[in-house]
Parts: C-alpha cells; structure tokens; sequence
C-alpha cells in the first residue's frame, strides 16, 4: 500500500522533508510508527515520544490505533499552537 | 459564518463592520483578536507554519459546532500563516448574536477549540535562535469546559 | 484605560487599533459592541437618557474594578447616549491583555456591571408609542458570577 | 435642610420635572420618600413600588435605609438599562 505521508512543525524539522510517499504493510498508525522507526534514525528522534505527536489520516485527527484502512494521506505533527 | 486563511493581514475594523451592516436584528458584537507578542525585546519574527489541506476544513468544524451550540447571526474566523513582526495581528474571531452572552460564549469557546484543533504551529525567531512555541497543558484542559 | 460618554459615534476599529497600536506587550483583545437592536419591525429610534453627573465616574469605577481583578494592558469603555436609529452602535468596551483569558474574563465582567451599574435608561419609540426597557432579573443575577 | 432631587427614566416623567429643590427634615431615604408622597399623587404614583427604584446620593448609589446627612444630590431612577 502506497501512503502519502506529511509532516509539520518540528517533527518535519527532525525528519528532514515536509512530504514523502511510504509503501507499507502497516494495518494502523502505531505500526506505521514502529516500521519507520526502524528504517532510519531520523524516524526514532521525531517519533521517540508519542505522546506529544498528534495524528490526522485524511486531514482527520485519529488517535494512535486507528487503522490505515483506505487512508490517502497521514500526517503527523506536534500539539496544535495556532491562535 | 465565514472562514479565511490567509498570508496577508486584515482589517479589524472593517471586518466587523461589515459582520453587522445594514442589519438590526444583530444586538451583541464580540472580537477577539490575537497579536505577536515580544515580551523579552528580542523576537524578531513570529513563523507560522499550517497544515493547508486540513486547516480551512478544520476552522470551519469548529465554526460550526459553535453556530450549533449557540443562536449566532453571524460569525468570522481569520487566520493568518507566515512570517510575522511583533505586534502584528496573527487572528481574529468575531460572533454576532441577539443577546451578549450567546456572542462572549461563542467567541471564549472558538478561541479554545481553534487553540487546539486548527493545525497552526508558532516557531519564534529571536535574536539567540529559533524555537518551536510549546502547546499548553492548560490549553487543552480549556476543551473540558464546553 | 479610557472611558468615553458621548452622544456621537464611534469607529470600532480605530478605537481598537489605538489600544495596541506601537505595544508588543500585548497577545489579546477582546471587544464587545453593543447595537440597537429591531426584532419586531417597528422600532423608530432608541432613545438613551443617562445621568451626567454619574455616568463617568460610575464607568470608571467599573473599569477600575476589572482592572484590580486581571491584568490587562488596556481598556476601554464608550457608551453613547441620545436618539440612536435601529442598527446603530450603542457602546463598546475592549480589554488587552498578555493572556486570552483575562481579555475575553474582564471584558464579560466590563458587560455585567455596566448593565446594572452605570446610570443609563432605554426608551423604545415605536410607531404604536414608546416604552422604557425594563432590567432584566438576568442583569442582576449575572453580577453574582464575579 | 435644602436637597437637590433628580430623577431620571419613568420616574422622571411621572413626577414631571427632571430636578428640583426640596426642603425636608427627613434623616434618610425612606423618610424622604414617604414625605413627598404625601405631598402630591406624582410622586405616590412615581414611588408605589420602591422595589424598583434605586437611589444615589451624591451619585452613589445607597439602599432605602441611607441617611441623608450631608448629602447635597439625591437620585431616583429605575433600574439601569444600558449596555
């Protein structure tokens, strides 16, 4: 499965680039997560602590084990500071 | 019930004139308005970064579930995006209702929401370097109240 | 920290952009306008009776209550008096602050108080006789929150 | 002693003047209200439910029990409607 995947704030920051597409097996996000984290370090220093990144699947906030499902586009970033 | 989001500023004034203009059932105006602040005299750009996919669509919930929750005649949410100077505006809501506790609620309960669930994320630039602006505990605390 | 009564209008937004203009101090402002409202058709002018020699100092004490109670930057009240047409802008008040929540606090508690305590009286003039407003017991209660 | 009285609102109009100069030997507010009402049925009319007249003194506002003292202005009017 290919995902479109996006990143803002300081998690693109730490994973160098604000887009890429990830061909992935992952059934949720925490997998995801998990599958990056492994590939390269620059994934395990934006994902090392979970709590403080949030998750959108389709520009939707979804929690850490929601499935991929028929996602187009996931997109992880810090806690919202707008306002 | 209007959303934008946009680079540029906006003019406060005439927005909310043009909320209430040539109406007369509209009794209660409320604004809130949010500018850069410098508090330490050594900020020199505000970057706001945004998620534009999600950002006009998120907005426009959070409008919506106020127009649900509340008997609004009209309502605005401007938010900008880039780089801006201390004291420059960064947003503004405004809610317009018969009765003045309908337009307060309304206005205190966008701001919460669009706190923390419009995808906006500050990275000041100062004079000693760049830091992203940590979201508040209390700010998502704010939510439980509605 | 203003206060204005005054049978002519305002410009909301100057008035506004005054309160900030040239500060990086301040992250908030929170406006409130109230307008002469016609539910029903048949309103030909509100007619707005004050005490002059009571009003400033009433509205002022007011103000300086919110400003004991939060810590705001600026504020500002105007509150017109006379013959107003349906639509017109009555009055507005407007707190900055560092913080949200001390704009969006003051400027309720601006609201509550002049209500009740600043010495205005409204007279509805429709075209079938006119009428004083009467208070509300709402108005009275609402002072209880503070 | 010499007061100035003012009203304002309805009970302005049912007196029919908006100030006037009234010698009293009443001690406080209440005392003040019960002699003009026996004076004339204007101001009977203007004070039947004092429950809905408020009074300052010297641009105070004060309860019904309030002496007068030194007071040199006193005030009737209804509850407040502005904003």
């Amino acid at each position: 499965m290919k995902l479109d995947v996006v990143y803002f704030a300081w998690v693109r920051e730490r994973i160098g680039v604000p887009r890429e597409v990830v061909e992935t097996e992952a059934v949720n996000v925490a997998d995801l997560v998990a599958e990056l984290c492994t590939r390269e370090e620059r994934y395990a220093a934006a994902f090392v602590d979970m709590s403080v990144v949030k998750v959108a699947l389709d520009q939707t906030l979804v929690a850490l084990d929601a499935p991929l499902a028929d996602a187009r586009e996931v997109a992880f970033f810090p806690p919202m500071t707008g306002g | 019930m209007t959303v934008r989001v946009q680079a540029t500023d906006f003019d406060l004034g005439a927005e909310l004139a043009a909320l209430s203009k040539g109406r007369v059932d509209i009794g209660a105006v409320v604004s809130f308005t949010g500018l850069v602040r410098d508090l330490t005299g050594d900020l020199q750009a505000l970057e706001l970064e945004h998620y534009p996919a999600m950002t006009q669509a998120a907005l426009e919930e959070i409008e919506a579930e106020a127009v649900k929750r509340w008997d609004l005649d009209a309502s605005l949410i401007i938010h900008r995006y880039g780089r801006l100077q201390p004291g420059a505006q960064i947003m503004m809501v405004a809610t317009a209702s018969k009765h003045r506790k309908a337009a307060f609620e309304s206005a205190d309960f966008l701001m919460d929401f669009l706190k923390s669930r419009a995808p906006f994320w500050k990275k000041e630039h100062g004079l000693a370097g760049a830091a992203w602006v940590d979201a508040k505990e209390a700010d998502e605390t704010a939510l439980k109240r509605w």
